[in-house]
Formats: structure tokens, sequence, C-alpha cells
């Protein structure tokens, strides 16, 4: 069984704040990280891999040193590291990102078939959770996002069970491979590497591929030139000002019964939604 | 330079494909799920109109879904939230979303009568269905976005997003393909005024057929959990939170919020100081370290605001604080301030909520009686 | 088991030295990090102090990420809120090329060194804590065990370049735990500004920086000093205090660097900058006295962990490269004649730390921080004595100078008895001569 | 001649400092603990809420110690200035705790 698991190295976002009160960005001294969303995504493989000796390649696409990205996964077990890498890559949305990593997944299935396809649930730059899609499209494989569970796996068969996040409750669908699978976080606890794997990953040479490798001739695909959407402008968000309005009531029940006066009066849709809210509720506690 | 002004928007030239131009039309994905469409549509629907009236285009609603009465209401209140018409594909194997059949069924659409712009909501299903849409059709698509405008120059639309995780904002433009798609956050365009009648309007509905045979499907749905059944708390997706922090003062008074959760149909989340403490799992914890919650309505009891509880639960709706400390920091990012003793007031509060709403309910179901008697 | 010549633990200016000389001359070197990169996890001022890293890469000037070259000196005494008196030195020659002293961001600065380290040869690994040393029933050690499973790795020599806390040495019973009265905490922030402000304030332009060092009772009757650094678009400013005096006490650490930011001296060179980080660290203030032992069989201890530093001229960093680059040299000359890393040749390592400018200013302020400790008032009341002083010589108000000359006197015997007065210089010059 | 003015401490919240910097918590593995409760309450002075630069040491009305390490900067005081040796003291795992941005 093979399992390829997409990671993307990213600005620690979480740094790039925004101070609620100053609304000023703080960029600075910002280091680059796995995709955390990554990392549950390669756990998942990495727990597949210790129950059925599956081998699990990790690529990413992104400039040279994007390769500290891959030598962490390689730490927590990743049998192999592949950085596609080229200038003419560069500025690529998801449209033309997903061009480049679905040519680079059908290079590494011809080196040995590919049976599953991992992303994590977005990036914590992006956000956009496209890339995922997007792959299982050109590649023509089953798509599954927002997988919370892998209840079943069965090689021989082609067959796959998951359980994934929808609106209001959990899906569970039967598939079969190969699909692209993209993780939901905290759906597992990202092991700690042991020393082997410390060192198997700093004296690890990670491959580079460019465009020839990935068999990429047509280079309005790709890079800027392959990107619809393209950034116009960037700016920080205004700050949320909010006044609190005191509540006042001479006991606990005046006080509680003149909030709720007040909050639905200012906000009406929000009664009627609670009330639609209680109205579903109680119907699936029939249904069960 | 830590302050980025909001330089005017600068655009890359490129000229619109010979083949894109007929593209005319703004569509709104309606989504739906056990015979219940997902509010952000009709917001949607509201934002769309505004989008068709500007570029002097129509408005549709595309609803996808299996036969049944139940699909062909859904589509004439389409026509109640403002779409000049709607695009109705009736199919068993639309049944339950899965992205196979639905990206198939969006595609032949799309294909066929051409839009100018596609909009979906930013939920679990629009996100994973607007990805595959989008490469299928090989065009842009721009996701959570907060903001959608026209830039009548070249009829482009600029949808505006957050970035690097809400830290910035960012503005994205789809020049050189159609349709410009966009997902777009639920609770963040207004909803439209519902108006059965829209005197003057008339309304059309087109159907078209899908063929995808069933076996040719691979994903079978096998279950559906709801989140009431779930065993583990769902925060992150909760709309309605009560949380707890230090100044409830002993495990036991979490209950009092479990009560409080109940009539609200709410979750229960905790500041990091009172699951630090042990009152509540670490699967409840709202801040930095914990959770990011979006609900539509926040209530803090105890919580004294930090800063790393703040970022967590800033996104909410609206946010209730109760703090015996007038001046605790929460009161700086809350709609609603009551000062006083949380273990008195939380139980008050069932109280008062339970007592209106069952009021509510008792009003709403007078009235609609007097409906059914009307006509 | 992995086995190396040489581990060496801890990737600050000491390790890194370390790692980079031995690497250099062929060394099967393992530099072993705890932080997620080299420099995430140290906190210094920071002064680079040119000579001792010419010294291990000659031409570091060409790829380091340096901030300002220090082309003026400040010595500033200040009373709390409202009072500096202080001295400014410029001098031309700190600005001519090569400059002997930079400003640097130590995170910036660690991450290029380790990088250097690496391209020499060494294997550095980081997220890696070191838990204990391996020890056979002599007490040799023979390796260090991690926090990972399979965590033992063995070595002929370890180098504890593990910083001021000094764990490893002190849990395997090789040194003496650490004592607050012998270590200094110090609070910091990196506060930025546009660049140009930074110059316009400071009356400097090009990457010429300026660094402040003041003292006096700004740390309230503690001994401590502080600090104020100009980076290329930030300033990082701190203060610190003896732990000794700090435990006896209720100012916490953020207060006092509250305080020293709300100074007036201060205050309008930091106006509107924005707090991008705030750290804090221990720094060895024992003096020669508090430096334990320095080798064992299979062992030596460099930089903080060692306690090599000089806090009266504000050097740490230097001592820690030059200790670094010794303790390498001795392991490659030793290797190189095929002698065993034992106790007995190791002792090459302090002999050569004897001879260097370490010990020798080591020894010159051996009993400055018993004169501090014991003469606690040196930094309040004298401050405030000068403070008064230059504030009634400048005042010109009618008086006459001779009776003005009388009230400073007046003051000064008011606080202080001629005999103490005299006592106090007589212990000072014995401590700094 | 007036003494200078006895200048006012000025009242910190070290939170709002902590919250500038970058942490990867531990989460459920604090590498500092009490060894154990009761000497604290013994303890009036308790310097380790006063030296800790971070703040993690906070004393109860009752004298119960509250430590909390999400935010520890790992100076290691807090272990030196106790005079009951009642401080467990560890780095975190490799990787975690404090991550300095500029050090």
């Amino acid at each position: 069984m093979h399992i390829a698991v997409c990671v993307k190295q990213v600005p620690d976002s979480a740094q790039i704040r925004v101070h609620p009160v100053t609304n000023t960005i703080m960029r600075q001294g910002v280091p680059a990280i796995v995709n955390p969303f990554d990392l549950f995504a390669l756990e998942e493989a990495l727990r597949i891999k210790d129950r059925t000796g599956a081998r699990v390649t990790v690529i990413s696409m992104g400039p040279p040193q994007a390769e500290d990205a891959l030598r962490k996964c390689i730490s927590l077990g990743a049998d192999e590291a592949i950085l596609v890498t080229d200038k003419a890559f560069s500025g690529a949305d998801t449209l033309a990102t997903s061009y480049v990593l679905a040519a680079a997944l059908r290079t590494l299935h011809e080196k040995l078939p590919l049976d599953l396809v991992f992303t994590g649930k977005q990036t914590i730059d992006g956000d956009t959770a496209q890339v995922g899609p997007g792959i299982a499209i050109r590649l023509g494989y089953q798509l599954l996002t927002y997988v919370s569970r892998i209840a079943k796996i069965d090689v021989q068969n082609r067959r796959i069970v998951v359980e994934r996040r929808a609106e209001g409750g959990v899906q569970v669908l039967e598939s079969r491979l190969p699909a692209v699978i993209t993780m939901l976080e905290g759906s597992n606890t990202i092991r700690f590497a042991d020393m082997p794997g410390m060192f198997t990953a700093a004296r690890h040479e990670t491959q580079h591929w460019n465009r020839e490798a990935i068999g990429i001739t047509d280079l309005t695909q790709v890079g800027l030139k392959g990107s619809p959407t393209v950034v116009a402008q960037v700016f920080a968000p205004k700050p949320k000002a909010v006044k609190a309005l005191r509540i006042e009531g001479e006991t606990p029940a005046a006080m509680a019964e003149a909030f709720v006066e007040k909050l639905f009066t200012d906000y009406p849709q929000l009664e009627e939604a609670l009330l639609e809210h209680l109205d579903q509720l109680a119907a699936q506690e029939q249904q069960s | 330079m830590s302050e980025l002004p909001a330089k005017p928007v600068k655009k890359p030239k490129r000229v619109l494909p010979e083949r894109f131009v007929p593209y005319k039309g703004v569509w709104v994905f309606i989504e739906h799920e056990h015979g219940h469409v997902h509010p952000v549509s009709w917001e949607l629907l509201g934002k769309g109109r505004e989008l068709a009236d500007k570029l002097g285009v129509e408005l549709a609603g595309v609803l996808i879904g299996a036969p049944g009465p139940k699909i062909a209401a859904l589509a004439k209140e389409t026509f109640a939230y403002g779409a000049d018409l709607c695009y109705l594909m009736q199919d068993a194997v639309l049944h339950d979303y899965r992205n196979q059949a639905y990206t198939a069924a969006i595609t032949t659409l799309v294909n066929t009568y051409q839009p100018e712009i596609l909009l979906l909501g930013a939920t679990t299903q629009g996100r994973d269905l607007a990805g595959s849409v989008a490469t299928t059709l090989l065009t842009g698509l721009t996701a959570d976005c907060t903001g959608l405008e026209i830039d009548l120059a070249d009829r482009s639309m600029l949808s505006s997003r957050p970035t690097f995780g809400g830290s910035l904002m960012c503005t994205i433009v789809n020049l050189a393909t159609r349709p410009q798609m966009a997902t777009v956050r639920p609770r963040v365009m207004p909803l439209p005024v519902k108006d059965p009648k829209r005197s003057g309007q008339t309304f059309r509905l087109v159907e078209h057929a899908l063929d995808l045979a069933e076996e040719s499907i691979v994903t079978k749905v096998i279950d559906f959990i709801p989140d009431s059944r779930a065993d583990k708390p769902q925060l992150a997706f909760a709309d309605y939170i009560v949380a707890g922090g230090r100044g409830m003062g002993k495990p036991e008074n979490f209950d009092l919020l479990f009560s409080l959760a109940k009539t609200l149909g709410a979750e229960v989340g905790a500041s990091r100081p009172a699951v630090h403490a042990g009152w509540a799992d670490a699967e409840r914890q709202v801040g930095q370290s914990g959770k990011t919650v979006r609900p539509k309505f926040y209530l803090a009891a105890g919580v004294s605001g930090a800063i790393q509880h703040r970022v967590g639960m800033e996104g909410a709706d609206v946010i209730a604080a109760i703090n015996v400390d007038a001046n605790a920091a929460i009161f700086d990012f809350s709609n609603y301030a009551l000062i006083g003793n949380a273990l008195e007031l939380l139980p008050a509060l069932q109280t008062a909520f339970a007592a209106r709403l069952a009021q509510t309910r008792a009003r709403a179901t007078r009235s609609t009686s007097q409906e059914d008697e009307s006509n | 088991m992995e086995k190396f010549d040489v581990i060496v633990v801890g990737a600050g200016p000491s390790g890194n030295a370390a790692a980079y000389t031995l690497a250099k001359a062929g060394v099967k070197v393992l530099q072993l990090e705890r932080g997620e990169s080299p420099g995430t996890k140290n906190v210094q001022g920071a002064i680079l102090y040119a000579h001792a890293l010419e010294e291990i890469i000659p031409d570091f000037r060409d790829s380091a990420p340096l901030e300002r070259h220090v082309a003026e000196q400040r010595m500033w005494i200040m009373d709390e809120g409202n009072v500096c008196t202080g001295m400014t030195h410029r001098d031309a020659r700190f600005s001519s090329q090569p400059y002997n002293r930079y400003t640097i961001i130590r995170a910036r600065f660690d991450r290029w060194f380790s990088g250097m380290v690496k391209k020499v040869g060494a294997l550095v690994i980081c997220e890696t804590t070191v838990t204990e040393l391996l020890r056979d029933a002599q007490g040799r050690v023979l390796g260090v065990r991690t926090e990972r499973e399979q965590g033992d790795i063995l070595a002929d020599c370890v180098i504890l370049a593990d910083g001021a806390n000094a764990l490893l040495g002190s849990r395997a019973g090789l040194r003496h735990e650490i004592k607050a009265e012998d270590m200094a905490l110090v609070a910091k922030e990196v506060l930025f500004l546009p660049k140009e402000t930074i110059d316009a304030r400071f009356n400097i332009s090009g990457d010429e920086g300026v660094v402040i060092e003041l003292a006096g009772n700004v740390t309230h009757g503690m001994v401590g000093t502080g600090f104020l650094y100009t980076n290329k678009d930030s300033i990082s400013i701190g203060i610190g205090c003896m732990l000794g005096d700090m435990k006896r006490q209720t100012i916490t650490p953020y207060q006092l660097l509250e305080g020293l930011k709300q100074h007036t001296a201060v205050r309008p060179l930091i106006e509107g900058a924005e707090m991008k980080e705030y750290s804090a660290h221990l720094i060895p203030e024992g003096g020669l006295k508090a430096v334990p032992q320095l080798y064992g069989d299979g062992w030596l201890v460099v930089g903080d962990s060692a306690g090599f530093v000089n806090g009266i001229h504000r050097e740490g960093s230097n001592l820690a490269m030059t200790s670094g680059r010794l303790a390498a040299e001795s392991l490659v000359a030793l290797k190189a004649s095929g002698k065993p890393f034992d106790a007995l040749n190791l002792a090459e390592y302090k002999r050569r730390l004897d001879d260097s400018v370490i010990i020798a200013d080591l020894k010159k302020y051996a009993d400055v921080p018993d004169f501090l400790h014991n003469k606690p008032h040196i930094l309040d009341l004298y401050p405030r004595l000068l403070g008064n002083a230059a504030h009634e010589m400048f005042m010109v108000d009618g008086q006459s100078k001779r009776a003005k000359q009388r009230k400073i006197y007046a003051e000064l015997k008011s606080r202080r008895s001629l005999l103490g007065l005299l006592g106090d210089a007589y212990h000072f010059w014995r401590a700094f001569r | 001649m007036n003494a200078a003015v006895d200048f006012a401490l000025p009242t910190v919240n070290v939170e709002e400092k902590l919250f500038q910097n970058r942490y990867r918590v531990d989460a459920g593995r604090p590498h500092i603990t009490l060894r154990n409760a009761d000497s604290c309450l013994a303890c009036d002075a308790k310097p380790c809420t006063v030296c800790c630069p971070a703040g993690c040491w906070r004393a109860d009305e009752g004298g119960k110690i509250d430590l909390v390490v999400d935010g520890c900067l790992e100076c290691g005081t807090c272990r030196l200035v106790c005079d009951h040796d009642n401080v467990d003291w560890n780095y975190p795992r490799g990787g975690f705790g404090i991550l300095f941005k500029f050090g």
C-alpha cells in the first residue's frame, strides 16, 4: 500500500497577529513551520503505516527552504520526501497549485502505485481548503473532505469507510480507492518522533523535482500565469468596536428577565433561529 | 512598516477570453439537508440580488436534490428571497450530498446556462463542492469571502476575505475565467426579508435532467449521526455556547452552565484557567491554546476576559458576559454586561429564557392557527 | 546505538563555537538543541563583540545578520522617576571598518551561526532535550540520554553548553547547584519603531548604533543594571537584578521594566513603539568564585553553563564563544596526538582558559559580587546623591556656588558618615583595581 | 532640597505582554510542578509569586499556590528563589514551550 501526504511550509500565521485593540499587524520574526493541519493528515497516514506496513511519501510544492518542513515529516516516520520546486511555480493560486501537485503525484504513481492521498483540512495562510478537491478532480480520485475518522480500509477490495464532518452532524461514507482525504484537525494526537527518526531526518537527502521531472511543459497552467485569481490588495481588518450595554436589575431574576427581553428585541432573528434550532434538536431526539 | 494602509485596488491587465463573454447572470447554490435550507443560501440570495441589479442581469437559485414535493416548495421559496428564476435538477442520485454527483450536476448546469458569478455558502458541503466544481471548470474560486463588490469598469467581482487565519484581509479578483466563483461564510451577509408575493415579479422554473447512473457513483452514504448524539462536544461547530471561567468558583457550579445549556441547546465551553483547574475537560477549552468558536450567541460566566480567551471567541455574533467585577476586561468586547454573581444569575437566566421561548412559541402557534382559519 | 567523537549540548554562542571549531578540524560532532531552531530558547541584550568571533569565523561580517555597529556608548546613573545623570562616549574610531561591536538579534544570529556549523560538517539536531548524562561505574561520562525513545547517544567527550541553569552538570553531581545569590534575572522587551525614527531620536544614521548602559535606583535598591540597545528597526530594552535581592522584596520584574520604560530619560526614546516580544533570562553574575569544576572524565563545560560572564563590562557571549573555541581546540589537539579525553588530559582546556582573557577578567573582578552584595546602598544612595548634586550645581537660583557646595556636602554627610564614605571608596578601589 | 519625587510603581498586566510571544504549549504535560502543595501553605513570603517574570505563580486568598506554566519563559528563577526546594523544574519536551522570535 502506498500513501502520499501533501504538506506545505507556511508562516506561523498565529504569529502574524492583529492586536485586537491597537489593530496593528505583527509580521516581524515570523518563522516557517509545517502547516499544522497537515501534521494531523501525516499522523493518520503513519497510523495506517504502523498497522499495515504501508509506504508513506510526503510531497510539498514550495521554495528550496521548504525542505525543513519535509525533514520534520521524515523525523515522524515518513519513508520518502519530495520537494516540487521550480521558479515557474511561484505565485500560484489553488488551481495552479493542484495542477502541479497532481502532475507530481502522477509521476509518483508511476514509480509505485498510489492508494491514498492525504492533505490537511486547509492551510493556515491561505485557509482556502481548495487544493485537496482540486487534486482529486485532476487525478480522478474519490474526494473525502473534513474526515474525522477512518473506520475501515480494505486494500484488496479497494474499499474504504470514513466519517466526515457535515452540517449539523457526521456523515458515514463508504468509498473506493484511490481516494483523496482531507483530515480534520484534532482527530488524533501527533506523535513525538523517536531518536532514530531524528537522525534519519537530519541525514535525509530530499529529492527535488522541477517541472521537467514531473512532465510539465505547458507553463500557462502553472505559477502566476496559471492562476485565474490574483490578490489585488491586502489590508488590516477594522477592530470590532463594541460598548457593552449594562443590564440593570435589583434581583438576579429581574436582571435576567430584562436581559432576555433586551436581547431578543435587539436581535429578533436570534430568537427565531434559536427556536428553529431547538425544534431540530427535539426532532433528532425522536429519531434516535 | 506594520500599518498596511488600504491602498487602491491594483489589478494586473488581463483581457477576458472570447468564449467567456456570453457568460451572464448571478447564481446562488441553495444548500439543503433533510428538507431544511441552510440560512446562508438565503443570505447569498440577498447579496446576489444586489450584485445582479448592479450588473443588470438575472439572479438565479440553483437547487439540486431528490425528486419530491419538498424540493418544489423550496424552489418557490427561492423566489420569496429574491431569485428571478430557479434551475432545478431532480434525481434520486442527488438524495444525499455526495461530491461526485453534486459536482456533475452543477458543472452540467454551468456549462449549459453559463453564469458569470456562482456563489456558495462556506459550509463543509459548500467548500467541498466549490473546490471540485472550480477545478472541473478550470475557473477561479475565492474561499470564505466576507465582502463581494462589482467593478463595473470590467464587470469583474472583487471578493474580500480574511487571510493568515484572519490576521489580514485581502481583495481577490478573477480576471480571466468564468464563472467567478466564491464561497461566503454564514452570518456575514444580512438575511433578506422574505416576500412570498414580490408583486409585479414573475418566477421561472427551469428544470434540467442529470444523466448520471447510481452505478457510476462510487461513494455511498451509509449513515448520518447528528451532533446532538455525538459523543464529544462539538464546540467549533456550535451556534450557541455558554462558557465558564475561574469566577464559577467550584467545579460543581459548572452544572448550572450545563442546565442553562440544555434550555438553549447550547454547548458548554470553558476558559483556560477553568480547564487547568480540572473543572472542565480540555475539549471544551475556548481560546488561543483551545478552540476558536464563531457561534451566534456566546454567554461568558465568571470569565475575566484575558486576551488569550478573547482571540478564541471574539468572532461570535452576540456576546453577553456575567462578572462580579464591573471593569473586568471581558466587558470591553461584550455586547451585554450583567454585573453580578454568576451562581445566582445562571439559574435566573435559565427560567427567564425558558419562559420567554415558551411565550414566543405559544404566540407563534396561535398566529399560524389564525392564519389557517383566515385562508 | 549512535556514536560520535564529541556531543555538544546546546546551540548558543559557546555550543556553536565549539561545534564549528571541532567540525572544521574534521572531528565527528553531534550538536543537540532543545529549541525548535537554534536561538528560539536564547535571550541576550544583545551586543556582539567581534574579536571573539573573528578568531572562529574571520569573515563572519560577509554573511552574519548584524543589526547596527556600536558608534556611541552612553552610561546613565538614574534616579527612579525623573533624574538621570550620564556620560556619552562617541568615537569616530568605533565607526571605522572593521567595526568592533555590533548589536544583534539573537534568534537571527544563532540561526546564522548554526547554518555555518552545519556547513563545516557537524550534525545538528534540534527539538531534542538532553535529560541526563550517561556515565559508567567510575563516573566517566559515556554520552547523553535524550527524552526521545531510543534516545541514548554515545561519545568520547560531551561538551556542556546547556546555559545558565546548568541542569546537566548539577544533576550528574559534577558541580554544585547554582544559587540565587549568584544569578541575575533580566526582563527584556523588543520594541519596534521605523528605522528613521530610531535614527532621529538617537542622532545616528546608516548602520550606526547607540548602546546605553544604566544603573541606579531604577532597581529600587536592588543590585542590578539596565540597558537600551538600538537594532536596525527595533530597540532592545531590559533591566535585571540579583535574584538574592529580588527574592527579599515585592517588586516584580515586569514592574521594574515598565518603570524603566516610563522613566523621563527613556520614555521619549521609545514613544509609540510596538512591543513584539517580552522575554526573561538568568545571567551568571557570581564571578570567579561561582565558576564550577570545568572538566572531568569525558566532559567539559563552556559558556554560561561555566559561569563565564563579566557583568561589569556586560560581556558574556564573547567569553562563551572563546571558551567554546578553547574547548574544541583542546580536544582537537588531544585527538591529533591520540590521547583519550580523560580528566588528566582535559586539564589542557583549563590551562588554555587560564592563559586567556576569560580567567584574567574574572580574577580582576572576583571581589565585585561580594562588594555589591555587602554594600547594596551603592546603587541606591550614590545615584540619588549624584542626581541631587548635579541638580544643585546646574540650578541657577541666586545662591552662591560655595553655599551650594556646602549644601551638597551636608546632604552627603547626612546620608553617609565620612568613615562610611572612605570605607566605600577603599572597598570600591580594592574590588575594581 | 526636595528629594526626587518617589515614583509610583506601575501596575502591569503581564498577560498582555505574554500575548505577544510565540509558544507551542505541550498540553497536559506541564514541565514545572510542585513537589508538595502543603509546604507552600507554610511559606508566607512566596518569592515565586514576585520573581517569576511571566506571573505563572499565583497565590489565592487561602495561600494555596496556583501554577499555570503555559506562559513560562523557562528562565529557572522559581527553582532558585524557593526556600523549601519545592519546585520540580525541567525543560519542556524538545520544540515545545516558549519559542523566542527575537530573543
